[in-house]
Formats: structure tokens, sequence, C-alpha cells
């Protein structure tokens, strides 16, 4: 039973190895001198159109930005759980496709909720 | 064609107190004194039968006697220009009033003449340089500006 | 207009004008070309000269360049990089409006003063291993307009310019010959000397 | 309760993408909407103007193409025309009507480019300018047989222009009319229609007819708001009064406006030169003229209807060989006085295609 889970466990470990590579490596190659690096005070600062920026950037920013961001999480975790669903759909059968139309139809009250409330227009 | 308005015609139809700001006629445009030049553009801009709205062109000369400023006005219904010269002999503090309240058009101009010439245009929003940076010393396209760095 | 925090753009003209001064009377002499190791003989053992292969074919072949372009050369520029005359080709077809993603500064046009203290920020805001090809007259001596109260005479007053294209605008063959010398002198870096 | 949220201040700066050069814009932003905007010139201000107090007047002919660099055919032909109207020079009908036919094509690539980026502003990353650039490299070629340069040509003379057309300048100028129409017209299907363009540009900074006479707007961005006023109709120039061509004007001064009279305009071009190569006359091509020209004291404004507006040399001699003041009434420079506002009020992503759509060249702005 347990060796069930050994590719599950070999596949974490495999992209937990991709990942660290992927930060170590440039890492490594500044520390062996083989990438150039020269960090300096102008390099670290944000980039404005070539001049400094100017005012304050911590700021109160506008609701509108958070409905979007509300608006685009639910649509998005939607696919999340499409994806399971689309590679068990043989075996699921129509009960499958049943629960996963009310679960869209639930999803596009939500959206057409926000739409008709105007969250989408920018005012 | 785009005709040129002949002076006398607009000296005749000038009322007595502007006209009198009337110094000499030459064939590019009439010589006004600054203290009118207001008076003046409201009543070219307004007068029906001149109704020059459109502001073509400002520009600045430095005649080593006096700055010159000269305004090319058009009337886009009547199709005929018009120019205005006005002459400043005081080099040090030369001053004209703006005409950005009745011409839109004349904001960046005038900034442009302030900046290379040194020319103050008074009642404008925002007199200050247009192309060179503060900090630069001196108004390049006078004579007496020393030439290049 | 006000900014906020108190300042406007007065404040901000003023600032801005110290930066421009302060570097106008810094950049008097013409900053030596960055490539002194091109002509020293450079040990190499096996393993730098593989190392230095790769890498160097790796960069020479993907010049992204930053879109810090200033006047009439610019359009040379999109001609080179426009279907007929295809920048493409060297791999140097995607411009980065952005310093960060870029490693070539090609400087096309004219610089003034009030614009030199931007394209130094964004130079050294760029990542090395970067380069920077002064295209044009203007770009290398100041041109038509080198005796002008406002222009740079030459962009190796602020930057340190590796590969110099005369023209007027120059045109994009010359820029292309531009681009292969600016390859030729990447192929030479090495590791060994850290680069 | 109200959450008072602060404006943001923003730099379109110098080094941006879609600022046609180097135009630097201060924006102060609420959210995605720009409160205020201040536009700072001057980072390409490279004095031409003070230079034309040291070089004589030939040697001016250089600078005036670095004016604006995308048209200048145009501009030399305005600085031509001011100095033999100043000296009284006589230019030959064959030199007249060549001077017309670079004069529209130089137009047509100018429109090409600014339609060209105006897309390129809106999001259709570089497929439409890629297409509009063909045809540019076309008229390129033209230019290049016949003066050798590809971008700033120095082509015009006091008294004429340097070369005559060489003899496969007229089939291959033959050619490029015959297929550019069937080019518009794809221009035309692809993009006139499109409902995003639509969505994005119909009623987008609109500027509205007193406020375009007021702020001195010329060209296509006056003619977009509904004046018909063409320098080339109303007051012709040259050789400009023999052909038959109309001034297409737009109804409500939109950004979809603009874009639609410099795609007329492409049109109109097309059937002046049309006109213009049917008509061309025999003879030589050059009245010689001093070199060091000294044009009697005294001073004169010529003007030309340039591809962005009226352009203007106001030349004023004291009878030397240098000229004592040369001012240029630089149309892009004039046209970005209404920009202010045509933006407040609109959201970041509009302001970029407005200003597009004003199509402007820093080498022209900050002289």
């Amino acid at each position: 039973m347990l060796s069930e889970f050994s590719l599950i466990a070999l596949f974490i470990v495999i992209v937990l190895g991709f990942a660290a590579s992927l930060v170590l490596i440039p890492v490594a190659l500044r520390k062996l001198g083989i990438v150039p690096s020269q960090p300096s005070a102008v390099k670290s600062e944000p980039y404005e159109c070539g001049l400094e920026t100017t005012g304050p950037t911590w700021v109160q920013f506008k609701i509108r930005y958070y409905f979007y961001a509300l608006l685009l999480i639910s649509l998005d975790i939607t696919v999340v759980f499409l994806y399971p669903w689309a590679v068990e759909m043989q075996n699921l059968g129509p009960a499958g496709l049943v629960t996963v139309f009310v679960f869209l139809a639930i999803l596009a009250v939500g959206y057409l909720y926000a739409w008709r409330k105007g969250a989408l227009e920018w005012k | 064609m785009t005709v040129g308005l002949d002076y006398n015609r607009i000296i005749d139809v000038l009322p007595e107190d502007l006209a009198s700001g009337a110094v000499a006629f030459e064939a590019h445009g009439l010589v006004i004194q600054p203290e009118v030049l207001t008076g003046i553009a409201a009543f070219l801009k307004t007068e029906p039968g001149l109704e020059l709205d459109y502001l073509c062109s400002i520009t600045g000369v430095d005649c080593t006697e006096y700055f010159e400023v000269d305004y090319l006005l058009y009337s886009l219904k009547l199709n005929h220009r018009f120019t205005l010269k006005v002459r400043l002999a005081d080099r040090s503090e030369p001053v004209i009033p703006s005409l950005t309240g009745l011409w839109l058009g004349a904001e960046l101009q005038e900034r442009e003449i302030y900046d290379l010439l040194g020319i103050t245009f008074s009642g404008h929003p925002e007199m200050k340089r247009i192309f060179l940076w503060e900090g630069f010393s001196g108004h390049p396209l006078r004579k007496d500006y020393g030439h290049g760095h | 207009m006000e900014i906020g925090s108190g300042m406007n753009s007065r404040d901000l003209d003023l600032h801005e004008g110290h930066v421009i001064e302060d570097l106008r009377n810094s950049a008097v002499a013409g900053l030596p070309e960055p490539s002194g190791w091109l002509t020293e003989e450079i040990e190499r053992n096996i393993i730098t000269t593989t190392v230095d292969k790769f890498l160097n074919w790796g960069r020479k072949t993907s010049l992204w360049t930053e879109t810090s372009f200033t006047a009439c050369c610019t359009f040379e520029f999109i001609s080179t990089s426009s279907s007929r005359f295809d920048i493409a080709r060297f791999g140097m077809e995607v411009l980065r409006s952005s310093p960060r993603h870029a490693d070539l500064m090609i400087t096309a046009g004219t610089l003034t003063w009030k614009m030199a203290p931007q394209i130094k920020r964004v130079y050294e805001q760029m990542a090395e291993p970067k380069w920077v090809i002064a295209m044009g007259a203007c770009g290398i001596s100041g041109g038509i307009f080198a005796d002008s109260y406002s222009v740079v005479p030459g962009y190796n007053r602020i930057l340190p310019v590796d590969v110099y294209i005369p023209g007027c605008p120059p045109r994009p063959e010359a820029l292309l010959a531009g681009i292969e010398l600016l390859r030729k002198k990447i192929e030479k870096r090495s590791i060994a000397k850290g680069s | 309760m109200a959450i008072n949220t602060e404006p943001v201040f923003l730099n379109l700066g110098p080094v941006h993408p879609s600022t046609h050069g180097v135009f630097r814009m201060r924006a102060l932003v609420d959210g995605e909407v720009i409160t205020d905007i201040e536009p700072v010139f001057g980072y390409l201000h490279r004095g031409i103007e003070k230079l034309a107090e040291s070089k004589s007047y030939r040697q001016f002919l250089p600078l005036t193409d670095r004016l604006d660099y995308v048209s200048s055919m145009n501009n030399n032909m305005a600085y031509v025309m001011a100095v033999e109207k100043l000296a009284g020079i006589e230019v030959p009908p064959r030199a007249e009507y060549i001077r017309v036919i670079m004069a529209e094509l130089q137009r047509i690539i100018a429109h090409l480019l600014a339609i060209g980026s105006f897309f390129n502003d809106m999001g259709t990353f570089f497929t439409p300018f890629f297409y509009m650039f063909i045809q540019k490299e076309k008229i390129t070629d033209l230019f290049e047989m016949v003066c050798g340069q590809r971008l700033l040509y120095n082509y015009m003379r006091f008294g004429g222009l340097s070369h005559d057309l060489p003899p496969e300048f007229i089939p291959a100028l033959n050619r490029f009319l015959e297929e550019m129409p069937s080019e518009i017209k794809k221009y035309e299907r692809l993009l006139a229609e499109n409902e995003i363009v639509l969505a994005r540009s119909k009623n987008v900074g609109v500027l509205p007819r007193e406020m375009a006479i007021n702020a001195s707007a010329a060209g296509p961005v006056l003619r977009a708001s509904g004046v018909k006023w063409d320098i080339r109709k109303d007051d012709p120039y040259s050789v400009y009064d023999r052909f038959e061509f109309d001034v297409p004007t737009g109804a409500s001064g939109d950004c979809y406006d603009r874009y639609r009279v410099r795609l007329e305009e492409l049109t109109q071009s097309l059937e002046i030169i049309r006109q213009a190569v049917a008509g061309l006359p025999k003879g030589k091509v050059l009245n010689p003229v001093p070199l060091r020209l000294r044009p009697p004291a005294g001073e004169v404004y010529s003007h030309i209807e340039g591809n962005k507006g009226e352009l203007g040399f106001h030349v004023i001699s004291d009878g030397s060989d240098k000229p004592y003041r040369i001012h240029v009434r630089a149309p892009s420079f004039i046209n970005l006085t209404a920009l202010r506002n045509m933006l407040i009020g609109w959201k970041l992503a509009d302001a970029i295609i407005i200003f597009g759509s004003i199509d402007i060249c820093l080498g022209e702005v900050d002289r």
C-alpha cells in the first residue's frame, strides 16, 4: 500500500528539487564568479522612466482594485477544481457532469451579481 | 489665398484709446505699445469683420536695441491674417502682458520665449522655463549670450 | 501642480535642475572604454574555455536592447528591426523598455544635458554584463549639434561605450556591422578575468 | 463610510515606450484616473534656432531635416520656400512639381508611422506597424533613389532641387501608386471597423472645435475637430492650386476621427502625386544661386501644410550671409497646448492613446 505513495513522494522531491535549483543556481554562479555581479545603490532603486520616484508610494489605494482581485481569485479557483474532474470525467459518468455544471452555475451567478453591481466598471 | 489685412483698415476701426498705442506701421505688421497689446488683441479677436480667432505663432527676436515679439493672427473663417509687433526697449526687465487669457495657444509659446529670451509675460499661469532646466544660467537666444560652453 | 507630501512641481524642477548641473560639471572627460581585457593575453585552461564559449555564445546571440532612443537614429533602428533588415537574425528583435531585462543599450539620437541623468540612471540600473553602442554622429561627438549649449558632446561623457557607429543616421547595414563588432567583442570575454 | 484614498504621483517619463521619443508627463493618478497632468519638455532641446545664427543659409538646411525627422522633405520645402520668398529666387516649374511629389510622399510616410504607432499604443503589438512599415520602406527606396539618403534627405536647394529624378524613378513611383490603394483598403478592413479599436478610441480624448481653434491646434488634430483648414487649399503655395484633392475633416474630434483623417489623407496624397506625375514638365530643376546667399535685409513668414500641421519658418535677415533669426512654427509643439485639457479625467491607458493620436515628433517639439 505504501508503495503507491512512493510515486507521489518522488514527484514531490523532483518538484522541490527543481524549484530549489532555480533559486540556487544563480546564487552559485555568482559566488563562483562565473556571472558578473556589481550591485550598486542606484541599481536597487525602483525604475520609474529614468527618474527618481517622488511622492509617497505607500498610500491608501482605491477600493476598486480589491474587487478585481476578488473576482480574479474566485474565477481562477474554479479552474483548479475543473482539472481533477476533467481527468476523471470518464469514470464519474453523468453524475459527475451534472455536479460540475451545478458548480459552474453557482459561480456564474456570483459573477453576474458582481457584473450587475458594477464592480467591473471603473468609476 | 490668405489675405494680409491692411493696417490702415485696422487703424480706422480701432477705438481711440487703443489706436493711440499704435506706434509704427511696417510692411510686416503693426507695431504697438505693450500696454495696449491685450486691448488690441481682444479687439481683433472679437470685432465682427476681423475675427482673428486663431493665434498662429509668436516669435521672439533680440534686436540688440530692443526685444521684439511678433504675434501672427489668422481668421480661419474669413481667411485673412495680421501681425502685431511689440517692442521692449528695457533689456534688464522686459515684461509683456500675456495673451493666454485670449488664446490658450499662447501658453507654451510664451514659456518658450521666456525660457530662451528672458521676456516675462505678466499674467501667465505658469511662467517658468520650458526647454532648459532650472539652474541654467542665461537665456541662449539673446545676442549677448556667451557662445556654447 | 501639487505632488503630495508638501512638494509641488516647482520643487521637482529645482531638484532635477541641480542633478543636471552636477552631472554637467562632473562629466568633462570621456569615460574609458570598458575593454581593457581585449588586448591582454589571458591564460585559459580547459574549463574556462568551455564555460566561456558557452556563456559568450548565449550572451551574443540574444542581446536584448533597451529602448532609450532619443532622436532621429531611432527610425533607422526601427528600420533595422523591421521585416526588411530584420535584426531578428541576430536574436535582437526583443526591445525592452525596462533596464532590468535589457543587456544592450543602443543610444540612438542626440543626448542633451537635460536627458543625461536619466540615460545614466537607466544604464546603471541595467544588470551586468551590459554593453553600450553609441549610434550616429551625435552619439560619438554630438555630431551636427556639437557646439550647442545643451548637447552632450558624445555619450562617452556619461557612459562607457563599447562600439561607436558613425553616420547621421547610420544606415541599417552600418548598424548591423556595429552589432557584428560587438558580438566579436563579447566572444573575447572570459571568466578568468572575473568579467 | 468613504475611505479617502490619496493620489499617487507618477512619471510617464522620458524613457517610456509610448511617448514617441523623450517626452515626459508628470501625472497625478487617483487609482486609474488621471487627476492632474503636466507635460515636461526639453529633453531633446538641441538649440537649433540658436545654431541657425552661426550658420549660413545653406548650412542651416541640414538642420531643418533634423527638426521633425519623420518629415524631412516637408521641413526642407518650408525653409527653402521661405528663403526664396525673402531673396526673390525663381524656381523652375519641374522643380516645383517634384517638390510636391516629394512632400506628399513624405506625408504618406509620416501618416503611416502616425497610424502605426497609434495602434501600437493601443496594444496591437507592432503588427499593423510592420504592415505599414513595408510601405514606408518602399517610399524610402524612392527617396534613396533620388537623393541617396534614407531618413534625412537635404534634397532641396534655394532655387530648386539638388538632383533631378533618375530615369527609373517614375516607373518605380507608378508601381507604388498602383499597389498602395489596396494596402490602404487592407488597413481599413483590418482596423477601421474593429470593435476593440472603436471601443477604445470612439469618444476618447475629445478636442472640441472651439478648444482646438483657441489652442492653435493644426493639421489632422484641427481637422479632426471639424475645422476645414488646410494651407494647401486655403493659402496655396508652390503649385498646389493646380491639383484637385479634398480635405477630410472629422466630426467630433476624438481619437478615432484623428485616425480617420490621417487615413483619408493618405488617399488624397496619392491623388495629388498621380496628378503631379501626370503633369510633370520637362526642363532643369535648379536655378543656380550664389553659394554664400545674401538675401536683402528684411523678414518673411512662409508656411506649408506639414503632416502634423502648419509648419512655418519666420526668417529675419540683416543682409549678411547668416540669418539674423530663424523661428520655426512647430506644429507638434503647439498641438500639445491642449494636451492637459484632453487628458485630465481619463484613465491612464486612454491617456496613452490620446497622446498617441496627437502624433508629435520630439525633434520638432523641443527644436
